[in-house]
């Protein structure tokens, strides 16, 4: 399986706070690109007490060559859920890397040029589970990273998940994606190099 | 809660996108192990986590979790006497409680797997940080002199591949074998092919093939592994940490000891070449080569190529045999270089073997990190372009 | 124990308090509630028993109910703490 | 009742960054403002204080009170307290202990010290689980509970800590829960000034851990069946058989008088002094 | 009672030996006679039986005896023990341990495996000595005796192994002397036909480390004093009360049922394989 | 049973028949020791015994016997944090027992004795016949990357000094250190002469000299050697095995854990040739020199008498200290000497730290024996012969 | 169990005797005394109670009493421990 | 304290069977020639299970120079208190080296060439306590052998032994000298070299 599109080297972080579920996101983005697209991915998180209710981060590098460093250097895109990731990772982002943010949470972010879309909020109104906040994410990156293909994502979510969890779960992915779409229509454009 | 999870018993390759620790399930259930003891450590912990929801499932796999890792490696050191291949799983501070039964299983000759998972540290350390520190300690951590076997890992593949192989040789040559891994490598998920248990090589120790009463439990021969027969199996024999003799009694004579303790290293030493594991990489005409394991290796394999496309002509060696050390190997290109680097995550463990083979021939380059961080490539690269 | 109702003032600090919600479950004047931010607040500081119960289980030392002559007289050395 | 809060920030370290790292609701936090009550109200100096810890969600109280501390590794938090109360006897040694330290891996240390009746006061901070490490059953896990190594339920039987204490030899045993702060308070007081050995369990939720596993849908639901379950000692026999087992006694359990390690071995130094006179 | 000895002989290794290296009188040597009519007994074969024996002059008899014999480390008998069972429920698993191997350094497993009930017939050999390494004070050394390590007196309470084994859940507990050997056959004899963890305590005297310095002339001095205090458990209750704490009751304080780890985790096996159809 | 002892505050130099166990006693109460616990094991158990008889005769000495090896070294740990010189003695098993508490001590910094009397093993072994297999282990036998000070002795007099010695070096550098003893020097007597306790350097650890408030327990120094209260002494710190920042609490900031890292060994590196104690016989014109310590010095010092009477010109180099390896001392004789002679009683675990830091220069000779019977001067004298 | 005295012979290996005295002490027929080379010996046969005692409790093995009949049928087999 | 003998190297094996006092015997003279004559000495003997009623050993080795090898490596003396003893290490005497037994327990003599006295017999009959035979050989032992001097035995004596015992272990000292002296008057004359 070859994947569609070739990736030098692409350095993605998901960050926020414990509970929002950074760490399962990472882990359906990584199994999805690695399993249903043959990407290489090393996907490494955060571990110790701050996983409990404090910060939280998952790290994807995702390249078509096999990858030798399995962190990330200069983020290529950074995800932030929260005001304090938004702070501690911007200098992270490399030189023209792109910062995706809540902004339902990050009021204030450290540069203008961003997207943002109200994650949490989304998932709160419109789909009544505040914890699908995550999936809203999956859905909106699969509109806004070219490489995150859609069908595949979904692919993913429907081996990982029960059946039980399934339905909303794509509900939530499909909302997503939407949004992105509609506040961001021609973004995957903008994509000059991975 | 546990879910259903399918069938274990798969007979189809298949692939996972995996952590480093599941990988080592993935490996041990490959090659066989049945039983696994274990008491919790972080950054070692999802591998008795999985364990425990993934043995009860198969018809006579066992997880237990003892009262603590003392505990948990004499259940293994029982079990492995029952005739189950059987592991345990720990890190740093369980590793060093480790050590009296390690030395127990070598004297014995009991197979087992032990992985370490090494954390930063000494003492209670940096529970969540990688290190390479343990590296002498898997070497002499118990007391007496003893053989052992040390393997490592530097990705999630080679951390399944590892463990099958870490299974084959500790039931190939009777000896507890121990996988080193560090935070970093357990704790990255990547996609991991399994492979199809028929169709890959795995050993199982050699049961005695004669009538009991003659059999002779540590008699020696060419191999200088004598087979091994399961607690229960009709061969009565007697197991003990004690020095003894061919039959297994105690025994302190001084030409006894001797035989004894010369077979134990023999069966090892000689068969050296089965051990080696290396893996080289752009090495064929470098003048500069990098010796590294673990998750430095990855880094490593970066500055290599870096390197390269800067102009020099640099290599790595990338050991995933620890101990015995791969002496030729690392021989080869002392010879064969101005100078080798060896970049740890420690004040230079490794380094010391190869500084002790080095005799003068070539410069030996250090390149240490102790502060939970990971070398980077730069750092390498850096080192690579002033060697 | 004192019971005076008028006696008292319930305080939390926000910046300490991790809204477990302990205090607002189990206080029996039901002077507590966890508000929007998810931490404790005072929302009928007049039904406050004084019974001491918040103070004792609060796990984050986040709550400080303090009888209102004592505030008068010791402002200063509180202050110190609250700062 | 007053000043209660102002009391424990007293005794917390002000170059310590608040609040602690604990999960909302651990209990652990009620078990350290009752200590500091405590300590308080025998009038003992922060000086002479020693709190010896194990290594657990539990353990980390001992960097956050201004006593002399001592983090220990895991399970051994009594050896180490043995060490320092024989070295020195005028110190109040205080050993906090998880259920796992206390008595999965540092079980023998408990018998031994309880046999030995070295002064040390001990406090057990039972949650039923592996707190710091990601929610493993301990030895004190009901049977049939949920962990991440018992997926599939516990099927071992666990301890009874005050039947062991008792067994051991400790004169004196006691037990409260974290929402009987008063009990608690009271018990923890009384073992601080007896000398020898003083085992108080302390029954404290875990909800990341453990209770999400396990039906509780909040911390607050485990402090309610607390309420619910703990029963004073004497009143536990006015409940029917079959009831009684089903709830958890708290009390004291043993309250006996026997010269302490400290004080015998004190006795035979000098005997031998006057001996050799 | 014919061929007592025979028996015994048939047992015993005959590429090993004899005499054996214990001391002249050593009770250890009673005690593995009484293991092998036990098992003679219930028709067990040779092969089905695993010895597995601590570090210590109790240890030692494992070499003697023609089972699957496993010498361990000191004090973690039951740890291989339970390995050993857990790997194949279907051997008769025997843990022999000394007082010290079983609950000074090992104190710990020896609660574990009794909370675990898992299939072990554990005898330890309580001469309340160390034995082997000279005549140290052990855990069982009673108050005020003398040893090498205590030689102004024991200063520590000793345990009582049957109370431990009690309170750490033992589904049977009993206790003899090696004098009293019907009564230690018969303990030794259902203890083995019995599933799940087993406690026979048997008090054997070590003239050679604890007699010679605690005032007993000869090896048959303490037999004789096992003859003059030690008294059967339904007894010791007819007894007046000062007298009772004089005497050491020997006999079977526990025997209950309950479900081996084994039997549960095979269960456990069970069902997940049925849900899995 | 004991009869009378007399009066132990003895301020004349007395004369003594001794074990060599027993003049570790009488050196480590020379020292100051007051604390001792420990748990029986062979061959080390008359320092128990005879530190059981002794301490509770002194006003302030305590002895305890623990349950085990783990918790006697956490016992000695917490006392000597109380203030106390406090040390233990255990033999091969214990000591694979007390790894894990010796990171403790040593990320902690605390001062403290280990008299370790090697046995013939690994594992249980031959727990009457002496060996050196221990000496790699003392080194490395605890998890992570740590400083250690490794000592040993080979007569009974030098048991007596090298003890005094080692609380020395513990004292000042607030380090463990670890007495390698075997069983011959163990359990040999002879006449030693007891300084007078006035006379003889004696160290205690530097207590803290400022108010408490301005104390910050774990601060930079040029010495590297943060000052020392004791528990209840009015400065209250906290002490714990996580990488920790100069007020003594847990972090995990690269940064501040390299500090704490690189202050722990400078503090060791910087004060070697104060650790390093070595003994030259016959050196200055040696063509070759035997390397050893412990019993085998012994045999070794007879051997090079009766190779320079057969006209070879040999000398000695007895090690006192191991660790930190006495590499300036050893690289002079590698650079004077045509061969080097390694003779031990394990598989050659000195003779790695001389190869190590040969480089090529000297020729390195072993010598080994692992069957529990000592190297005879006799065996070494055929090595030095045709060397 | 048999008491028939006539029955029975006492028989003792002073190889493996290591002269403790237990079954001496015990010995209700006072059948057996140690010896002056410190092993245990047969003084009156005559007076065994073929009780066991002495085989139960010699912690070396090295007492059998057997009953002579035993002895007349089984002399080969028995032969082979004798050895 | 010059001692009056100057000795190279003697070396000295006190064997038996457990029970015998062979291990204070050798502390005893020891402690003797090391402290009250200011020998060079070091004494080494057997542990393990032996210890416990099996065989006994004791081996001194002396000198007037510091002693480099603390064991035997030929013996200059052996002592037998048993039969299996002198079986067993008769071997290691040195060409020449001295044979000293019990006579009373060692009935077969490897060699036609050694001294033979009655210790146990003596210690029982003469002295009514078998206990004291090992003194009764230090006695002997301070006859024939030149360098043990019986001043500097006795005062070993007087300060290892408390009062209670010192009487009776000093007549058995004596009557082992006067047996020996009465047996064997002029052995002292035949050692040639130490
Ligand atoms: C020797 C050793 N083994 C394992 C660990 C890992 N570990 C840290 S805390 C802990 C258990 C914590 O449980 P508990 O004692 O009950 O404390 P809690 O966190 O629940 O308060 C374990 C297993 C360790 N630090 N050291
Ligand atoms: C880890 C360890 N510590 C200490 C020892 C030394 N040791 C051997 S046996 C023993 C105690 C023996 O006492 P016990 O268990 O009561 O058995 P007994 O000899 O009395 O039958 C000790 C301390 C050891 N072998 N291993
Ligand atoms: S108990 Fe404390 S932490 Fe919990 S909600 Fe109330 S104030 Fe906040
Ligand atoms: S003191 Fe009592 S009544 Fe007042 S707020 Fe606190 S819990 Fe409620
Ligand atoms: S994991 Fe449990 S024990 Fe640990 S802090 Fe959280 S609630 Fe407390
Ligand atoms: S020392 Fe004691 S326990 Fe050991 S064999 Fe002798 S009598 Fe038995
Ligand atoms: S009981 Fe046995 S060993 Fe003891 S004296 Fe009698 S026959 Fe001999
Ligand atoms: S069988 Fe009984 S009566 Fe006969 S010798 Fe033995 S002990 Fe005595
Ligand atoms: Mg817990
Ligand atoms: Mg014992």
């Amino acid at each position: 399986m070859k994947p569609p599109y070739e990736i030098q080297r692409f350095e993605l972080r998901l960050s926020g706070l414990g509970g929002q579920g950074i760490l399962t996101l990472g882990k359906v983005l990584g199994a999805g690109l690695a399993l249903e697209e043959g990407y290489f991915v090393a996907q490494t998180q955060s571990y110790g007490p701050e996983a409990r209710g404090g910060a939280s981060r998952s790290d994807l590098v995702i390249s078509s060559q096999p990858i030798s460093y399995p962190k990330p250097e200069q983020l290529d895109l950074l995800v932030a859920l929260s005001q304090e990731a938004c702070n501690q990772y911007y200098r992270h982002l490399k030189q023209g890397g792109y910062l995706l943010v809540d902004d339902s949470l990050v009021k204030q972010t450290p540069t203008n040029i961003y997207w943002g879309l109200p994650f949490t909020t989304l998932a709160k109104e419109k789909l009544g589970m505040v914890q699908a906040a995550n999936m809203v994410l999956l859905g909106a990156l699969a509109h806004l990273v070219p490489f995150v293909v859609p069908r595949a994502m979904k692919k993913g979510l429907e081996t990982s998940l029960s059946p039980k969890f399934l339905e909303s779960n794509l509900k939530a992915f499909q909302l997503g994606m939407t949004q992105a779409k509609k506040k961001y229509p021609n973004v995957q454009t903008q994509w000059t190099s991975f | 809660m546990p879910t259903k999870v399918k069938k274990n018993h798969r007979k189809e390759e298949r692939s996972l996108f995996a952590l480093g620790n599941e990988a080592v399930v993935e490996g041990a259930l490959l090659a066989g192990c049945s039983f696994f003891a274990g008491y919790p450590i972080t950054p070692s912990t999802e591998i008795a986590e999985i364990m425990a929801e993934r043995l009860p499932r198969l018809p006579d796999g066992v997880f237990i979790q003892m009262e603590d890792e003392i505990a948990s490696l004499g259940a293994v050191i029982g079990a492995s006497l029952a005739g189950r291949k059987s592991m345990t799983a720990t890190s740093g501070p369980g590793f060093s409680l480790m050590q009296e039964h390690i030395g127990y299983a070598s004297m014995t000759e009991v197979p087992l797997v032990i992985v370490n998972v090494m954390r930063g540290g000494p003492s209670t350390g940096l529970p969540t940080s990688p290190a390479q520190g343990d590296v002498q300690q898997a070497r002499w951590g118990t007391h007496g002199d003893h053989p052992i076997i040390v393997l490592s890992a530097s990705n999630v593949q080679e951390c399944l591949d590892m463990t099958v192989r870490a299974f084959n040789l500790s039931e190939k040559y009777r000896s507890p074998v121990i996988l080193l891994l560090d935070e970093i490598t357990a704790h990255t998920r990547e996609k991991i092919q399994i492979p199809n248990r028929e169709t890959y090589e795995i050993f199982s120790r050699i049961k005695p093939s004669m009538p009991p009463e003659w059999f002779v439990p540590y008699e020696e021969s060419m191999r200088g592994v004598p087979p091994m027969p399961a607690l229960g199996e009709g061969y009565r024999f007697h197991v003990t940490g004690l020095t003894h003799d061919v039959n297994g009694y105690p025994t302190s004579r001084p030409e006894e000891v001797e035989k004894l303790m010369q077979r134990l290293f023999r069966k090892i030493d000689q068969f050296f070449y089965d051990i080696q594991i290396i893996e080289e990489t752009a090495c064929e005409d470098a003048e500069v080569v990098v010796i590294a394991y673990g998750c430095v290796a990855r880094s490593a394999h970066l500055a290599v190529l870096q390197a390269r496309e800067l102009g020099t002509r640099a290599g790595l060696l990338k050991l995933k045999t620890l101990f015995p050390f791969p002496r030729p190997a690392v021989e080869r290109f002392i010879r064969q270089c101005r100078a080798v680097i060896v970049p740890e995550m420690n004040m230079g463990q490794m380094s010391r073997e190869v500084k002790r083979v080095n005799n003068g021939l070539s410069s030996v380059r250090t390149l240490n990190r102790i502060d939970g961080q990971i070398i980077t490539p730069a750092e390498i690269l850096k080192v690579l372009q002033k060697a | 124990m004192a019971k005076d109702k008028q006696q008292v003032v319930v305080s939390i600090y926000p910046d300490w308090c991790k809204g477990c919600g302990i205090c607002a479950a189990f206080c029996p004047g039901e002077v507590l509630e966890l508000g929007p931010d998810g931490k404790a607040r005072v929302v009928q500081g007049a039904t406050c028993r004084n019974c001491g119960f918040c103070e004792h289980h609060c796990p984050d030392f986040a709550i400080v109910v303090k009888t209102k002559r004592r505030i008068a007289n010791n402002r200063e050395v509180d202050h110190a703490h609250e700062g | 009742m007053a000043e209660v809060t102002q009391l424990i920030h007293h005794y917390l370290r002000h170059n310590k960054r608040f609040p602690h790292v604990l999960c909302p609701g651990c209990g652990h936090g009620i078990v350290l403002g009752s200590l500091v009550r405590s300590v308080h109200q025998l009038g003992l100096t922060k000086d002479e204080v020693v709190l010896v810890a194990g290594i657990g969600c539990s353990g980390r109280i001992a960097v956050y009170v201004d006593f002399n501390t001592v983090h220990t590794t895991h399970g051994r938090t009594l050896t180490f307290a043995t060490g320092i109360k024989m070295a020195n006897p005028r110190l109040k040694v205080i050993a906090v202990m998880g259920d796992g330290d206390a008595l999965s891996i540092g079980g023998n240390h408990f018998l031994h010290a309880a046999r030995r009746n070295i002064g040390v006061t001990a406090l057990i901070l039972n949650n039923n689980i592996y707190g710091m490490t990601g929610g493993q059953s301990s030895s004190t896990t009901a049977e049939n509970c949920y962990s991440t190594t018992s997926p599939y339920g516990q099927q071992e039987q666990s301890f009874d800590i005050v039947e062991l204490a008792k067994a051991a030899g400790a004169p004196y045993v006691a037990r409260s829960t974290v929402l009987h702060v008063k009990l608690l308070d009271r018990i923890i007081t009384t073992a601080l000034a007896r000398p020898g050995f003083n085992l108080v369990e302390v029954l404290t939720p875990c909800h990341t851990q453990f209770g999400r596993k396990n039906k509780f849908k909040t911390t607050v639901d485990m402090y309610k069946w607390y309420k619910k379950n703990a029963i004073p000692l004497d009143s536990l026999s006015k409940l029917p058989q079959e009831e009684q087992n089903q709830r958890t006694p708290i009390g004291i359990f043993v309250e006996e008088n026997r010269p302490s390690l400290e004080e015998r071995y004190a006795a035979i130094t000098c005997r031998l002094e006057e001996a050799s006179k």
